[in-house]
């Protein structure tokens, strides 16, 4: 099967929804003509022209408010905001609005509208290029938050994104935008709330989110040299979140372990430790742990970077703490 | 732009239903049927109704805490903005809304915002899919001054500016953002001067003329269905009660002076009276749509004082589409 | 001893405060002459005039991204918000700046900001003028948050805040704010992270946030009628957050349960079960339960509000599963 | 405003130095010394030294992602810029900001932020402490034309405006924001007109002339050091280099014919050559500045590569100030 990278996966799911449905529109700095900040419409502004690739100033409160007007009267907008921390300006609009809609209309009008862009910490882009701030989206209702970690779910859960009528947060890894897996020619979806087995395992399981799911596995592979043998799960959207996968996967191993290179307070991992202990507390052997990034904004040295992020030797070493459990 | 009888009798009823229905729903408030905040629109009438008097159902009118009368020109009818207030299931938001959250997609309402900006970006994005999809219809924003200052406005009117959006942007300056004066907000209070330096198009307006504001309206409509862009109205105008029920109507901001004298503007009783004048109606018009008004006002009322609640079970339903 | 509300208590931290140091002002809509929307500033544009309590136009981001550079240059602004919805405007400005410059500039700035309004579901105040979002700013590294839920904590509380370097977001529940309770003269404070014992007990642990302490306390003393001893620990300040003493409870009961208002997911609960779970493991007699407000936005019909809070009836119901486990 | 021999002469020092460090960054960023981001200001040099030519170190400057000729002119020394840029602990921000988040708070380089907008109201809000405390100190904010469209760009202005507030907003339009054109960005691309609809003073400045930058500062400074309010400078400039390093210098954007009509505009070349025909000073006074500078530079770059890279355990340090 052909290979494409992350990017290319999600500009191919955008392209065909972009030819189906003439209501699609991009809306961003640099989207236009030179084809996005990280090539996800190269290509697109040639075919389709400035009304559906809409190159804008920089106002993000103003353009995500804009798309928030357009998606109630018809239309579906995709906001490509480059780096998540730039939409932060726009958070008023997000909750107060975008998250609230459809409920305060009873349901009569849609949210179908779009923000995809990068997160992460990666090649020292510094503290406002660097965040990830999921954990806001998902303790709001009202958000489906998308966290694709390879091109294969990328391609087919953004389509599921643009094909709904929910407001969706699509966040794409830096350090993934470029790795390449298989992705088939013909036409597939991704639903939400389906986690990922990314690898059977027996004696613990490991959640891992984002860019941390690589890590996880390159760690598994070598405890399974030594018989260890770990299960993976990559719960590819966090909201909703497929607990039921994670509490199976407990039920089996008996021991959990959250992996996630965001801050721990508050998190991702905290939520699926607590629904994990209320729910499977009889199915563990052992306290549930996290294993998160150094909760400190994200500094720019390399050095310094590199010391946030959980890296293979802390991985591997709390692995095997919770074993000896 | 010259207006039929049935026209001109059309804007002193949606006028008079506006006031009606407010005046109800400030004694309602006094007698606690209104369980959270109310702020009437009472004074500002005109410009709500010389706006709505020329938009379709397809035109999107997004508006702020301020929007009964947004809603009423608009369409809704008073009982269920009476209902929603009341907090009843019959209301048009169901009940989830209040005074500030009046959504009513059916007639083009898209809703008011209990946060004061969002509604200018809000049109702008209307705008936007009138003219991807090619509807040719116009996206509205309602605001007053207090949003001027907000960083909303200036992205909002550059937005619409650069891509030549079908949007009228409603600036109703009523001197006064709850007890802060715009004189105080900004060194320079003429919107319509500062709408032009953003590239649009702009109208400086009496908002208790409802003609004159029919007239901009007019002519900004029909420049945005015509492909020329957005207009802003910058409507002059004052709320002749509190803030909001339940708050001083003068404060330690107003004057009885400054209030009597824009009491004596009043524009339902300004127009009755040109209408007379004028001879283009008699005092017997205005009498069978005063008791008309009333009528519907009463029943309204009724109907909405005896509407069930919303069923506590349905409290999680429609935050997402399925 | 005398008794104040909980909002004259804080104002007279305010005020002893401002009388003390002429470089503290207060920004907001309202907090001028008029004295502020709740009554936080009556009485002290008589005694400091414009300069120290001024009145801005609605540009939330505006005017904390203007005290943001007001604190890094040697004044002590203090924010009055009104309700914490407004401040979603201003969430670029608070995570991206208020909260990294410390750090960013390695401790060469500060950053003594108090960002003081109210939060919490009371009065049909419907969903823009409804909202806690605590969980986001415990999220963000930086940020102080404070929950008072009484007079005598809020004024401590209040004073602390005021005196202090970093950032601090005090939050004050609606449905408190004109609840009575004694207030000595004499000066005092009370610092961060330090929990309260709301209530001895020995059964079980409950956790209550905010609004909920009261509830909560009221169900307890229901129960003890019945010979159910009930601990209830009000943690005050959520970030920091005081687990010791949390810990120290679950250590003697072996029972606990999380009950806040706002939202579950990635919430304050789910943060203390994931640390109460990982380092009070062996303590535990039966699953950390999380009891929170309903995964909706806040209606504004008072039935439909009523079902969105955690009430009387589900608190009691909540401690006897938990101590039925 | 006449200028001494020695303050012309320092002028052209300044901007020498911020030249030949960007230009040392740019080598350094392809040989892969630079592990992030870096947005050189070569072409804009007269601005950040006409401005910063009058300011002390009590004046607070903010500035944005393009901001290494901001802290240089006030005062950072290159050595200290470079080695932040290289991620070393000698850095001025010890190694955590890199090229976009430069703080020296001893000089009042106040920092440089990677958001494009919040300089705006930080350096309105170091004119509200000067104001309260009396200090004198002056606030000031560099951004470009893309900030210019932002909410923070109008609630900044206004409330510098309403408050009278030492703030010198200098506006830096260099007619792109990445790569979209101001002129697409806006319809109105004269922002001293766009300032005085707020009640601020402006002034409309060529950007690359290093005389007409300081005289307009030097303006503005005095109007707000004597209470006389804000001040907006609208700099006409060009950056010669790409957006970032790594980036094309055209792009699909501008052509070869602009950018070379621009580069026969160099602040530098133009201002060396004026003082050289008034008389002002001779060829040997710039030869000895540009040795002097070179060896300046040549040192920084070694103390920067030489230095040693922060220790990791210091990571999670100076979160909160105890
Ligand atoms: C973002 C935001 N900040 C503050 C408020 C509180 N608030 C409600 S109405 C109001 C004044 C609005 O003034 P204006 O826009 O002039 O409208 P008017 O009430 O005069 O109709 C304020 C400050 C709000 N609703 N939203
Ligand atoms: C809020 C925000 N949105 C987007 C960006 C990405 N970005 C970085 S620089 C830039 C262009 C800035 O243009 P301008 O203000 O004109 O400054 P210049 O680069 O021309 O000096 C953009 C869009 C950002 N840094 N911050
Ligand atoms: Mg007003
Ligand atoms: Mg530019």
């Amino acid at each position: 099967m052909r290979e494409l990278t992350f990017t290319a996966a999600a500009r191919e799911a955008l392209a065909e929804e972009m030819a189906r449905d003439p209501s699609i529109f991009v809306v961003g700095e640099g989207v236009g003509e030179r084809g996005g900040n990280f090539n996800t419409t190269t290509g697109l502004y040639e075919l389709y022209g400035p009304m559906r690739l809409r190159d804008t100033p920089i106002v993000e409160r103003g353009f995500i408010g804009m798309c928030t007007g357009a998606a109630m009267t018809g239309t579906r907008p995709v906001v490509d905001f480059m780096f998540v921390d730039f939409i932060l300006d726009a958070m008023g609009e997000l909750i107060n609005q975008v998250a609230k809609i459809q409920y305060m209309s009873s349901g009569r009008l849609k949210m179908p509208l779009v923000l995809r862009g990068s997160i992460g910490i990666s090649g020292a882009s510094a503290t406002h290029h660097s965040g990830s701030y999921f954990p806001m989206f998902v303790n709001i209702p009202g958000f489906r938050v998308v966290v694709p970690t390879n091109a294969y779910d990328a391609k087919g859960l953004f389509k599921t994104a643009l094909r709904g009528d929910d407001p969706v947060i699509f966040l794409e890894h830096k350090a993934l935008l470029n790795a390449k897996a298989q992705v088939p020619e013909e036409e597939y979806f991704i639903p939400f709330g389906q986690a990922a087995i990314a690898r059977e395992g027996t004696m613990a399981t490991v959640v891992a989110v984002g860019s941390m799911v690589r890590r996880v596995l390159e760690a598994c592979d070598a405890l399974a040299s030594e018989g260890i043998s770990i299960e993976v799960i990559d719960p590819r959207t966090l909201a909703p979140l497929d607990i039921p996968t994670i509490l199976q996967s407990v039920h089996k191993t008996g021991r959990l372990l959250i992996v996630d290179e965001t801050f721990a307070p508050c998190g991702i991992g905290a939520e699926i430790a607590a629904q994990v202990t209320a729910q499977g507390f009889d199915d563990l052997d052992a306290p549930i742990q996290r294993l998160n990034g150094v909760y400190t904004p994200t500094p720019y040295s390399p050095p310094l970077e590199a010391a946030v992020v959980p890296n293979t030797t802390q991985i591997l070493q709390a692995i095997r703490d919770l074993l000896a459990e | 732009m010259n207006l039929t009888q049935a026209e001109h009798l059309a804007l002193y009823r949606q006028m008079l239903e506006i006031r009606r229905t407010e005046e109800q729903l400030a004694k309602a408030h006094q007698a606690g049927l209104i369980p959270g905040a109310c702020h009437t629109y009472i004074g500002q009438e005109a410009i709500a109704t010389g706006v709505c008097a020329n938009l379709t159902a397809q035109d999107a009118v997004f508006s702020t805490h301020r929007g009964h009368g947004h809603a009423l020109a608009k369409g809704v009818p008073p009982r269920q903005v009476m209902a929603e207030l009341f907090g009843r299931v019959t209301g048009c938001s169901r009940g989830r809304g209040g005074s500030m959250h009046l959504f009513s997609p059916e007639v083009g309402m898209m809703g008011t915002s209990g946060i004061v900006g969002p509604c200018i970006l809000q049109a702008t994005g209307a705008g936007y899919s009138s003219r991807l999809m090619n509807t040719g219809a116009v996206g509205v924003a309602f605001f007053g001054d207090g949003a001027s200052s907000n960083g909303a406005f200036h992205e909002g009117l550059n937005l619409a500016a650069i891509w030549d959006l079908p949007v009228i942007f409603v600036f109703e300056n009523n001197m006064y953002a709850t007890e802060v004066a715009f004189s105080y907000a900004t060194r320079n209070t003429d919107m319509a001067e500062r709408a032009r330096t953003y590239g649009i198009n702009a109208y400086s307006v009496d908002g208790n003329d409802v003609l004159a504001v029919h007239q901009a309206a007019h002519e900004g409509v029909q420049r945005a269905r015509a492909g020329q862009g957005p207009t802003l109205l910058d409507c002059k105008t004052y709320r002749t009660r509190a803030h909001s029920e339940g708050m001083p109507s003068l404060g330690t901001y107003r004057t009885q002076e400054e209030l009597d004298a824009w009491k004596a503007r009043d524009p339902i009783t300004t127009y009755r009276a040109l209408l007379v004048s004028e001879g283009i109606a008699a005092e017997s018009d205005f009498d069978a749509i005063d008791a008309e008004v009333g009528a519907l006002i009463d029943e309204s009322f009724e109907f909405a004082k005896n509407s069930p609640y919303p069923d506590p079970a349905t409290v999680a339903e429609h935050i997402f589409s399925s």
